[in-house]
């Protein structure tokens, strides 16, 4: 058994004195108060790494994925279809295509002799079959290697259906996540554009014109409607009086991403996903972006206090949106109190995809009265961690693209109630005996806006209050041995 | 060949890469930590995949190709990631198994480890070649046992068998669950004969809580069991599949221990079900002269007379059952031994033996109303499910948003189990597992007729 | 381990010879072609026997339980209506009430100073909450010792409640089953007797005069609606042009009972059970009537013609009955023919309450091609088992009250490949690797009718043809030894 | 004390009449044969209820009381039976219970057992007054093991004790599961330490398919263990009510040998749990100076391991728990240590000893939320659960009919279990007991969310 003992791992006067951070990683480990230089972030991976990120594919994956009208081909052997298979929490009004995992399941004899026939004709059999509104089409790794003109299939077969078919250039090693996002931004500004260009498109209830901009409209980027959150911050607009156009891409629908341009505004949510569409978008079409977050309540608030601010036209939004919040806002704070009441002084530790999420969530323990120890993101950009570094208190520990080790050695270090992170960080947590909040994709339970932080606060007052941790050895301060007293028990 | 898939696509796989399979089986070994050469992306996928299911932390390492590796080859790449898990874990092995990127662009595995030979004194190297490409997980699986067995065995060593020693006996148990393997454990110690069994992950994969963080697990087959496996009395190998594969040349870990050592070799069947049990027991009596404890027959005795007791809601119910070509064949053979007609038999799996091993397993009778499909994914199962009129389906949970279509309760077996808590302390085999599966499906069947009954009587 | 060797249990020339049947149960078995004495039936279990036979309160339990609008309540401590809650699949079209298990639940206290005022307390309470049409108060066997005057409390609360209030004299130890079948008659008889006397009884879209006939009608007597029985024979009726007033009890109706004079005939099915309420009915009312079995197709049909018949003056009513018999048994045929396949030769053994029962299974299982080797009765009479030995061929197995051992001694003997009983025999077939068909009130499938019959080969079929058996010990030839050959092992 | 019955009438009781227990009880001992004084109804409805249970022959006698018998005094039908029984079942013993019926006219049974003394010379009649009016299924077992436990230890018997003897526990269980007794007797095997179990119904109502016909199935406790009880090392009794009643001068079997043989008796609640069954093993360690074996240790380790991958599935819900008061007490220690608020607590006993046995097993901050019922029927159990927003229900087959009024699922327990196969297979105590217990809420948890799902996702 490999054991790294907890007292070794306490922290020297700089966070990189253990020997088990390798050399490589030491730049990006931070400790808010000790260290002075500067974490390093945005590198790649380092090789042998057990990092917590995933590839170009994901990236890509993820961001198209809630668009629930359109065909999701991936182009490669069957393993990137099968592990990414129905596993996200993303909800369909309407369309469950999204849902479904279509592979090319390419064979050895694909990879020798080129999978373009294949993957033309199971585009045609599935558009056929589907009918659906688009369709992707996502390069895997091998098919960077095997030279398949992925974009010649898509564009023949285009012509023959009549739908736009767009491949997302997603091959697994061409750069990291981030790099998915931005290929995944490209596939949507393509149909976006396609859109424009096209103005046929009839908006429903609007002028006919569609190129016009639509009055007092936004759109919203980077909600991938988890468990039904678009569907949430989409009403509270509706209340403001605030026209959704579309949606990118939460409870998708191709006609509404190809009306994304009529906008006024791109209401920016996920910091690393989409901010790219959001700058291309400015350039093509000249509508501005603002970055919010709607997790917590002051960020929510803040997120509809902007989009308000920015219709200086129409001051009675202003008006409706102080109304929403401050009638959310009452209804919510008795359960908080209650909750709060165990949670004070409880310590979380926080890895998440990117670093505005990480933001939001530092916020919202702070309101539940908890104390954030550690927090670490897999794609935070420079700035991101600069913010981090301001918000943290002292001793709180910063990691860029931590691996397991790194993650188990701070939070036993620091003694974290909780875990949150997404799934692949559970089963640390877990084996630690510390609770876990799933704050990724995987989850099922709405945690945006208003009555989200409620289930956030629901969520983390369930597992932090349960009383299995006074079970488990690091707390019982036993291994296995069975030492409790026999009570009622005679002579 | 019972196969017209109509689609070119595959809509819902029934089955996993091949790599997938080699990492599950490296766990199972100890100290042991696998790379894969490839992208990022595919450990991170795999690990979440195995994760769902084992609710334990699950380590697997990647070469981290970019671009330029891709380009240039990933030797390099490879040395800087076999160095630094080194650095990392300490490990006693590390597993390298290939993604379809490395195998596509040609990178000489073996060449590379064999250049690190001298820097890498502690830690051994064993590379298994794993194209996602070609076969499923299974293939990844049995390709990994056998390489290391093929290096911790090499020809060259000498078989110091003696008459003296005691029965020692090495079994390569397949994909089975933490609970299987306990169970297999169990069996050898109570008959009191040494057990090599490869791989062992269930300690590994389901062990305590931690006082303090373990880079690498407890548990796992130890290195140096298995480099006495050519010094064993005999092999067993589960699988009726993998046996007929063997028999067509393809070798497997207990085949190359026969050619090479020339180990006796038993194969045989996953033993699901009284009479695949029976053929266990009997093959263990017979390999090691002990008798079976009175345990046993205890639990069989129990476990026919529950057969009996429960006969009339099994008999001739209709069951899709899917998931790797072996399980379902073993699995198919115990539906068919307590009365329920397996009626589709499905796999994702396309090993081209999958009919002629569920012809030796079932009875003619049943065998006639057998539909047998290889290379079969979920939309297409459900497909043709719809015309089979089934009860209910067997296997793991990845049907279930096809059993949830065909309003049919799904008993959940086999892997992955991403649904439910508890999937990898399933018992499948054994007559206690037999027990535990025959109880839980007359239970589901008797749940549903009862639910579904506008009276509910809470007698049944 | 007691065990009695089978091949000890192997019958000499007189069935009696064997040291396992008590001496005083000699005469209550009967071997066709070696025995010349007469069975004895009709006697009281033997003391210290682990008879299947019940008690007086359940035989008035069952005869009256599917009446659905009624409350049932049993006064006495728990059990008596602990074990009988629920345990019956009569369906009721309405009403549940007969599913409710009421209890006064009698404690020591109770039992010293008597249980009147508890009892009263209780009508008063569950009538007032459940408002059922009539009660029943079955009396257990401690009322019979203690003393209460259950009639005056129940004439007492029918006059506060309006409603009748019947005790059923159904003391545990006052008798046997059959003495209980006779107490539930007489508060049936009671009941409709009311009605009679009341005379103010509505029959829906019929005459309003409360006594008069109802032309070409009937009751059906000692049918439970198990399964949803009574619903089948009463379609066949409907489709002949036969009026059912009343059937007792399945899904049964107070109201419906209290009108069951005013029919012409009264159909009667469970042998033991009814024929007593029809004699009475006969000497009151005049009402003539018919023993019939709706089991399997031969008694089915024969009990719609023998309706027809009674009926001569509508003409029309033989025609459709022919008609419908001829129908329904064109679609059994096939079904049937097929399972005949696998159960010709199979041996059948049949230990049934009434004899009645067992005359027409026995007829069911030639006609699936089956053999009867053992058939008995708990409540038979000399008559029917005259009529038993008669129909039975020469080697068959004649029992009375049979116990356990009995039961498991002549099955082995007979190797019965199947064992049709009530839910006490099922372990001792099922432990001897014997199937098992359950023709008791605890079964949920009907096998009354035509597609009855369908049911019962069905079942049948089904237990008969698994392949379980072949994994017992009797049949394995070996106790639980495993010899069984490996297959594809190598060397 | 919480109880606010309504109704004057029990409306579908949660509970069975005394004789039953005691019959239950005497089927746990070698070669006995129980008889009930009283009518054949009693005997043949009991039958029947333990056979839809265990689904095994239970054979229990009946003195078979006709009018007469009433009128004239039980003496004479009793002595009848008793030969008959004796001649037809040749058993070591006959374990009388007596009825509403023999005890309201006043039978004396301990005087006409003594006037047979002479002619059953090999048969032992042990007599067990079982009044149904009085107390439940629960005290007739428990009464009927104490009579046992008395006549084959009386007083002048000489406590042959001594230094150099092997340690030795009896341990009186009360009402658990087969597979319960089959754990007990497992761990005392791995612990080297000899054990009187009584009773032992494990083997006898849950055995093998026969050859031929058993007219009284092996298993039970044989009775020169029972005899040997009074010369142990002490003495072990599940219960903390059955505890409780013994402090307030009520006798149970282990009570019974420490007056008069000064046994030392330890008492505890049933070990359901992590916490329960650390003081079981505890106390064993004590009593027997044996260390726990790694088996076990490792079952806690993957059990609390399991805890935590749960925690989150079972954290605040809301369970209902009902039946035997020992058994939902122990239930619901069980629940409050996994974070489940066992909202209402119910029970047909009404031994006034309920509320106080859950304030010692609840953490103060749970039992402030418990609703605790004794003398409750499934009625008021339903019409009080309405209020409390349940969401499962823990208990025996009974309860079926209420949650299905209330739309939750029942997580079946205890007993009886007539609506499913295996009841009595199911285990409840020790780790594994705790394992499965677990493994199952949580799954019906899991299941009730995916399938009310309008998603229906097959990850979690």
């Amino acid at each position: 058994m490999k054991q790294i003992s907890a007292k070794k791992l306490l922290l020297p006067s700089s966070s990189t004195g253990s020997i088990s951070i390798l050399e490589e990683r030491k730049q990006q480990v931070y400790l808010k108060g000790n260290d002075t230089f500067e974490i390093s972030c945005e590198k790649k991976s380092v090789a042998g790494s057990v990092s917590q990120r995933a590839c170009v594919f994901c990236g890509s994956r993820v961001v198209l994925y809630p668009i629930a009208d359109a065909l999701h081909l991936i182009h490669g052997p069957i393993g990137c279809a099968s592990y990414t298979w129905d596993i996200r929490g993303a909800l369909s009004s309407g369309p469950e295509l999204h849902r479904m995992s279509f592979s090319t399941d390419l064979s050895e004899t694909d990879v020798i002799y080129g999978g373009e026939k294949k993957l033309e004709k199971a585009l045609v059999e599935l558009i056929e079959t589907y009918s659906p509104k688009a369709a992707f089409v996502y390069c895997t790794c091998i098919v960077g290697i095997i030279g398949d003109d992925v974009e010649a299939v898509c564009r023949n077969v285009a012509l023959k259906s009549g739908i736009p078919v767009l491949p997302v250039h997603s091959e697994g090693f061409k750069g990291t996540k981030k790099d998915g996002y931005k290929a995944a931004c490209d596939a949507l500004f393509k149909l976006i554009d396609l859109g424009y260009r096209r103005s046929s498109f009839h908006y429903p209830d609007i002028l006919r014109d569609g190129k016009q901009k639509i009055p007092l409209s936004i759109n919203i980027l980077g909600e991938f409607n988890i468990g039904g959150e678009t569907w949430i911050i989409r009403e509270y607009y509706k209340r403001m009086g605030v026209e959704v156009v579309s949606v990118m891409t939460g409870d998708g629908r191709v006609e509404y991403v190809q009306s994304a341009h009529r906008a006024c505004l791109n209401v920016v949510q996920c910091s690393g996903a989409l901010t790219y569409l959001a700058k291309t978008m400015e350039a093509a079409y000249g509508i501005p972006y603002i970055r919010v977050s709607y997790f917590g309540i002051e960020d929510t608030a803040d997120a509809l206090y902007d989009v308000a601010s920015f219709f200086t036209e129409a001051q009675e939004i202003m008006e409706r949106t102080k109304h929403l919040v401050q009638e959310e806002v009452e209804e919510l704070l008795p359960g908080l109190e209650e909750m709060k009441q165990d949670l004070t002084g409880k310590r979380a530790a926080i890895y998440v995809g990117g670093a505005f999420k990480a933001f939001s969530l530092i916020k919202a323990l702070r309101h539940l009265g908890m104390e954030v120890v550690l927090v670490g993101s897999q794609t935070g950009n420079r700035e991101d961690y600069e913010l981090l570094k301001e918000m943290c208190r002292p001793g709180t520990v910063i990691l860029d693209d931590a691996n397991p080790l790194e993650l188990a050695k701070y939070v036993i270090e620091k003694d974290a109630h909780i875990f949150i992170g997404g799934v692949k960080e559970r089963p640390i947590a877990y084996k630690l005996g510390i609770g876990f909040c799933d704050h990724n994709h995987e989850r099922k339970i709405p945690l945006a806006g208003f009555e989200g932080m409620l289930n956030f606060a629901r969520e983390v007052h369930d597992t932090v209050t349960s009383p299995v941790w006074d079970l488990v050895p690091r707390k019982a301060g036993r291994s296995s041995s069975i030492q409790i007293p026999v009570k009622g028990e005679k002579p | 060949m019972r196969e017209n898939r109509p689609y070119t696509a595959t809509r819902n796989a029934c089955k996993m890469c091949t790599p997938l399979g080699a990492a599950l089986a490296f766990h199972g070994i100890e100290g042991t930590i696998p790379l894969l050469h490839g992208s990022q992306g595919c450990s991170t996928y795999m690990r979440r995949y195995l994760i769902s299911h084992f609710k334990e932390p699950v380590d697997i390492a990647s070469s981290n190709f970019s671009e330029e590796t891709a380009i240039f080859g990933g030797g390099a790449n490879l040395k800087t990631a076999i160095q630094n898990i080194a650095r990392q874990y300490n490990p006693e092995m590390i597993g390298i198994a290939t993604t379809c990127l490395s195998e596509t662009i040609g990178d000489d595995v073996d060449m590379i480890i064999e250049s690190m030979g001298d820097i890498m004194k502690e830690t051994a190297l064993v590379h298994v070649s794993t194209p996602s490409y070609s076969g499923t997980h299974v293939d990844g699986f049995h390709h990994a046992v056998r390489a290391v067995v093929d290096q911790y065995n090499p020809s060259g060593v000498k078989n110091r068998k003696n008459s003296r020693a005691r029965k020692k006996i090495n079994l390569f148990p397949g994909m089975l669950s933490n609970e299987d393997l306990r169970h297999l454990k169990a069996i050898f110690k109570d008959i009191n004969t040494e057990l090599a069994l490869l791989p062992d992950y269930s300690e590994r994969l389901e062990g305590p809580s931690w006082m303090e963080y373990q880079s690498i697990q407890h548990g796992g087959t130890p290195i140096k069991e298995i480099q006495k496996m050519h010094r064993a009395t005999g092999s067993i190998e589960f699988g009726t599949i993998l046996a007929a594969s063997v028999e067509r040349g393809n070798g497997s870990a207990g085949s190359l221990l026969e050619s090479r050592f020339n180990i006796p070799l038993a194969s045989m069947g996953i033993p699901i079900g009284v009479k695949a049990t029976d053929r266990f027991f009997s093959l263990l009596e017979k390999m090691t002269l002990k008798m079976i404890p009175k345990k046993y027959k205890e639990q069989r005795g129990r476990l026919i007379d529950a057969y009996v007791d429960g006969n009339k809601y099994v008999s001739k119910k209709r069951a899709i059952v899917y998931g790797e070509e072996d399980f379902v064949a073993a699995m198919a053979g115990f539906l068919a031994e307590i009365g329920i007609i397996p009626v589709l038999c499905a796999s994702g799996g396309k090993s081209g033996l999958f009919i002629e091993s569920l012809r030796s397993i079932l009875p003619e009778n049943i065998f006639k109303q057998v539909s047998i499909h290889q290379g079969m994914d979920f939309t297409d199962m459900e497909e043709h499910a719809r015309t089979l009129m089934p009860d209910l389906a067997i296997g793991n949970s990845k049907g279930y948003t096809m059993t949830r279509h065909l309003d049919i309760p799904l008993v959940r077996v086999g892997f992955p189990i991403h649904d439910r808590v508890g999937g990898f302390r399933t018992l499948h085999i054994g007559y206690k597992g037999a027990q535990q599966l025959f109880d839980t499906i007359v239970n589901t069947l008797l749940q549903k007729r009862q639910d579904a009954s506008e009276v509910g009587y809470s007698y049944m």
